[in-house]
């Protein structure tokens, strides 16, 4: 199989996708002539069109109302952020529009549309530019939400993101777009709401998504080099979340850690420990435990930075912790 | 149900030359349709103050004109994307008065099934595209209507309508600044019936005449105080075929004025003296009436025979409405998510 | 002691610091002249004129900034949304602004702004304006977030609220707005971060916070009829968490319940449970339940809407299970 | 370090008026200025390309004239409002070279101590207000820092820049109108260079003259392409007296061209071929050069050795940021909460 970078993963995506129906286009700064702030459209221009990848002004909101309007028409566009940190001046239309659309039209409409780009820490972005959007997204009912940390599922889910019929946000990772990973030459889709084993194991079950993936399994690599056994969920979609992959993984292991890049207050990692403490309450050996940013907005100086972002040590002690070692 | 002791002396005034050049027909069509927008709204009116109806209710009465016009100057699969003041679009569209009063009240008849309520009024097939009630939230999404239009190329004219306290709001103008860009088939409508909420426009607006902004968008630009609904049928007509013909967009205001407070809870003690007085002299419903007395020779009983036939109607609906179920429990499980990608469009 | 309505307490919070302090001033929409949308600012224009008392065009985005501004010059301001479900075209401007100015600034700024209004479901208000923003805003470090359910705490954490130095969401409730309470003639102040217990028991903790504390003290009453004894904490500030005293009751009752107006995932309940797992584990007889708003957009019909919202039937069969009763 | 070479044929030009109109001192002090941005910014690209400086670095390298010239214009307590392209405004206010320098590299000697970067540099005291790196959300808080000014009475002037690229956000929209609305002691001057990012200003704007958006807000309007610091000075200097005295906002727009790419990794492929040659023939800080030289008779030599000390200043400045330690672990709890009251201002 060929090695793609994350970034070609997702081009090749939207370009399959865009070939297939042509009801898909994408839109956002720097997509067209630029091919992509971070390269992730490269390409596409040229092969499309400007009728179908659309460079837009600065109007976050304003383009993903557009996105959000042209989805309600058929179309289905995938709406690029440079990175979700803009998504703020965006965040009534996917809050009140995209998420509540179909609902509200009492289904008359639907809103078939992508938000996709970099989200979280990246490296030396200082406290405006590092931020993890996933608690504020998938709190909301009416959004999927999904994020991803390879190339062969950014590929996967990203097809099967464009062709789901309703709003999807779907993280990506600035530091990760240069990482390769194996990608088939055929189609093939991930279906949304599925957890992935990155690595199975029976002593502790690490829950994690995102930019923290790798650096999860680094840290089980280090446990087992103590002779921990750690399992390795990467949750891949948030919302829907999949339960029963990590109910029954805890299940088996009796421990859980979750390690992810956002702030602690509630979030994803806290709504994860409330349902494993509800409805595998009896089999928990210990307090799950999460490691996360500290509850502090990001600095701009590297060893800042590096101390606030979670570690693969911080979550080999958080793992040995739920462990008792 | 009379009407007449409403206006006063608005036989003064000369009628509008648009109402001169209608023939007896489109006057009476027209006519008809406003009042059904009135009469509907007075019995929800009631039904608001007898606690059937319940969260915000924002009238259209005294701007029924406008909906009624554009609606005439409309084609098949052109769309109109409104405010939470909507009821007059939906009926000008066609919708039914039952299914809008029974959204009011929360009713499985509704015409969103009753999720939406006043504000959320929807009928896709009718060009009834809502409906928003964040302000300024749907500018941006009727140029994405639009966009789709230009990108499917179907000749469809998006027409989206916004309230004067709409302008100074950001998703307004990034959603003017992309359909000036890109010239969309589009026209903005700035309903300026000067108010916002209880706030006079000198409080809320830099400007006056809003319409100088057209130039900073690249849009054309048309201003006018409404008379009648034929005038509104011309000058948005304009407008319309000009998004369609050449994909220009427009920027319209229209002078209007609302004769009830902003929603039921609003008292609207903040006019000025007189003021709705004299808006009252000149409002399009009773102009219109005066046109099919005075140039169509309608007669008193004829007019009130329709008022009563129309006042029947709209009672009626409240009677549906009252006797509609509520909706089922588990339909609040519907429309979070498509499961099956068929179902989206 | 006199009794008031909620909306008097916070216009006497906000009249007697603004006559304490010339600093302060309010803006927002209709605050003026219209004396508030809800009349929290009642006669306010009228005592300290239009320099002071603010009326805005409806630009969250614009007003929250100049608050911010203004904040950053050594003035006091507040800011009145109409509902918070309008704040999410001003979200940046919390986000990115209010919440790390003085941390990006290095300290050399602060910003002293209080951000208020109505939060969650009124009645029959439909999908875009029924919306607790708890989760959003608590999440959020640099931020203080309170949420009132009396009188007595509206006008005593308001008053602390105008005084903190940072920036502060003050979250109230439309449809308790006309609920009296008695609040002394004298000044008191309510210390931010502080639970307040509404009703003392043995059997079970009853967490809750704003529109919910008078539902959860009804299903303590329904519960006391049954021999369940509840203690009701009544959080009052999200953030920070007064986790001591969560902890202590649920380190005395070994069950928790958390009830409140909001979505499920994550947020402020998903929090709770995470400290009380974490921190008490050992205490826990069951697991922590969770009664708030169903994962659903809210709908307009008001039998749906009932369901939707948790009732004291709810808290109280909640309330049962973690009692195995 | 010569840089003449930088300058095909600027002698063809006449001088600009606004040039010939000043003393030696004043030129000579705002030529210095301008250079020293121009080799703060030399100096730190250099540090970049080795790896000692992360994350974005946005260069105002072409842009000097505007900072030197509006920082010449301010009296104490007035303020620069400014974007993540900051670091000319910081040392046109008097900002150390060494902290800034720091800043770049995230040293606990920083302008903010290293927590904010390029992007956002502080220096409350020297009217640099920052450094905000959100595009278009200083907007409505530099009409904060207006509203305060006129609050207090205190006669100060808030001085507020933008990219032709954020032109079309909402923020923008609504700090402008309320600053209009308001009627505010504020100057919002757009630093038009032609690009946003990869993206030219005719795919962005929908319209070529951005100040007749002005009128929309009842604002003033200036436009002009920037020649030279005098120039900027003296066109700037209307718009903030203008705001001083009669608490009158203005809305300029400044011609100009950034030579670098949108930031450190942007190869600014894009520009149209001869674009940047003819840009840098107008360089302002070539002119302001030739007019020392030919208005003033100031030598080669002479100016030489400005450089020279100019670069040694900056050059010292890195090695300041080289050897400055990195923030103690304990610092990233600094400066989210304020504990103690009388710690706000
Ligand atoms: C973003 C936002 N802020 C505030 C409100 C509350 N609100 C609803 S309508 C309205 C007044 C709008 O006035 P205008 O635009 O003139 O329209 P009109 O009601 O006169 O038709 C306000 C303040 C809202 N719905 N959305
Ligand atoms: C809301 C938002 N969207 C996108 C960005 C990314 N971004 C930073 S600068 C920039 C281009 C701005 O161009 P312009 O306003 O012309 O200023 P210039 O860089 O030319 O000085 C973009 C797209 C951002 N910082 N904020
Ligand atoms: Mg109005
Ligand atoms: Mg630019």
């Amino acid at each position: 199989m060929p090695e793609l970078q994350i970034r070609q993963a997702i081009r090749d995506a939207i370009k399959e996708e865009m070939e297939r129906d042509d009801r898909v286009f994408i839109l956002g700064e720097e997509v067209g002539h630029y091919n992509g702030a971070y390269k992730c459209t490269e390409g596409l221009l040229d092969q499309f069109g400007e009728k179908r990848v659309v460079d837009t002004p600065i109007v976050e909101t304003g383009f993903s109302g557009v996105g959000i309007g042209a989805a309600m028409c058929g179309l289905r566009p995938i709406v690029e952020f440079m990175t979700f940190n803009f998504s703020a001046v965006a965040f009534d239309q996917i809050l009140n529009n995209a998420a509540k659309i179909h609902h509200m039209t009492n289904g008359q409409f639907s809103c078939p549309i992508v938000f996709r780009g970099p989200n979280a820490a990246a490296h030396m972005l200082g406290s405006t530019h590092s931020q993890a959007f996933d608690a504020f997204y998938a709190h909301i009912p009416g959004l999927k939400v999904i994020s991803v940390a390879t190339a062969y599922d950014a590929k996967g889910l990203l097809k099967s993101a464009i062709r789901d019929p309703n709003p999807v946000i779907f993280f990506e990772s600035e530091v990760m777009y240069a990482q390769r990973g194996e990608v088939p030459d055929e189609e093939y889709l991930i279906p949304i709401g599925e957890a992935d084993i990155k690595r199975s194991g029976a002593d502790v079950t690490l829950i994690t998504w995102g930019q923290s993936v790798p650096t999860s399994l680094e840290a089980a690599k280090l446990a087992a080099e103590k002779d921990l056994d750690v399992e390795v969920i990467d949750l891949r979609t948030l919302r829907p979340l999949d339960e029963a992959a990590i109910i029954e993984s805890v299940k088996k292991t009796n421990r859980a850690v979750v390690a992810y890049h956002g702030w602690p207050y509630g979030g994803v990692g806290a709504e994860i420990v409330d349902r494993i403490q509800r409805v595998a309450f009896d089999w928990l050996d210990a307090p799950v435990l999460r490691e996360c940013y500290e509850d502090l907005n990001m600095p701009y100086a590297e060893n800042l930075e590096n101390i606030i972002i979670p570690s693969a040590e911080r979550i080999l002690s958080a793992l040995e912790k739920v462990s008792y070692r | 149900m009379s009407t007449a002791s409403n206006t006063p002396a608005p036989d003064q005034e000369a009628l509008p030359a648009t109402l001169a050049g209608a023939s007896h027909e489109e006057t009476l069509r027209m006519y008809r349709e406003m009042l059904r927008i009135r009469r509907f709204e007075e019995v929800a009116a009631r039904a608001y103050t007898r606690g059937k109806i319940s969260g915000f209710l924002h009238l259209y009465i005294g701007q029924e004109a406008i909906a009624v016009g554009v609606s005439e100057a409309m084609k098949d699969g052109d769309r109109i994307v409104a405010t939470y003041r909507d009821h007059g679009f939906a009926l000008a569209r066609g919708c039914e008065p039952n299914a809008c009063m029974a959204e009011l009240m929360g009713k499985a008849t509704g015409i969103v099934g009753g999720v939406g309520g006043s504000m959320h009024f929807f009928d896709r097939d009718k060009g009834m595209w809502g409906g928003y009630a964040i302000v300024g939230n749907h500018i941006p999404v009727a140029a994405g209507h639009a966009f789709a239009s230009k990108y499917k190329d179907e000749g469809a004219v998006t027409i989206c309508f916004l309230g004067d306290g709409a302008l100074g709001i950001g998703p307004t103008h990034e959603g003017m600044t992309l359909a000036g860009l890109w010239q969309l088939p589009i026209v903005y409508v700035v309903e300026n019936n000067r108010y916002s909420m209880g706030t006079p426009l000198e409080r809320t607006l830099p400007v006056k005449d809003v319409t100088v902004r057209a130039a900073g968008y690249n849009m054309e630009a048309d201003r006018f105080t409404v008379t009648d609904p034929m005038q509104v049928r011309e000058r948005l007509g304009e407008a319309i075929e000009r998004a369609r013909t050449e994909n220009r967009p427009t920027l319209v205001e229209i002078l209007t004025y609302r004769f009830r407070g902003h929603s039921m809870s609003d008292p609207a003690k903040y006019r000025a003296k007189g003021e709705l007085e004299a808006f009252r002299s000149r409002d399009p419903l009773e102009v219109t009436k005066r046109a099919l007395m005075e140039l169509h020779g309608m007669s008193e009983e004829k007019l009130e025979a329709l008022d009563d036939e129309i006042f029947e109607e709209m009672s009626a609906a409240e009677t549906f409405a009252d006797e509609s179920p509520m909706p089922d429990p588990e339909f609040r499980f519907k429309h979070h998510y498509i499961e099956d990608e068929s179902e989206a469009d």
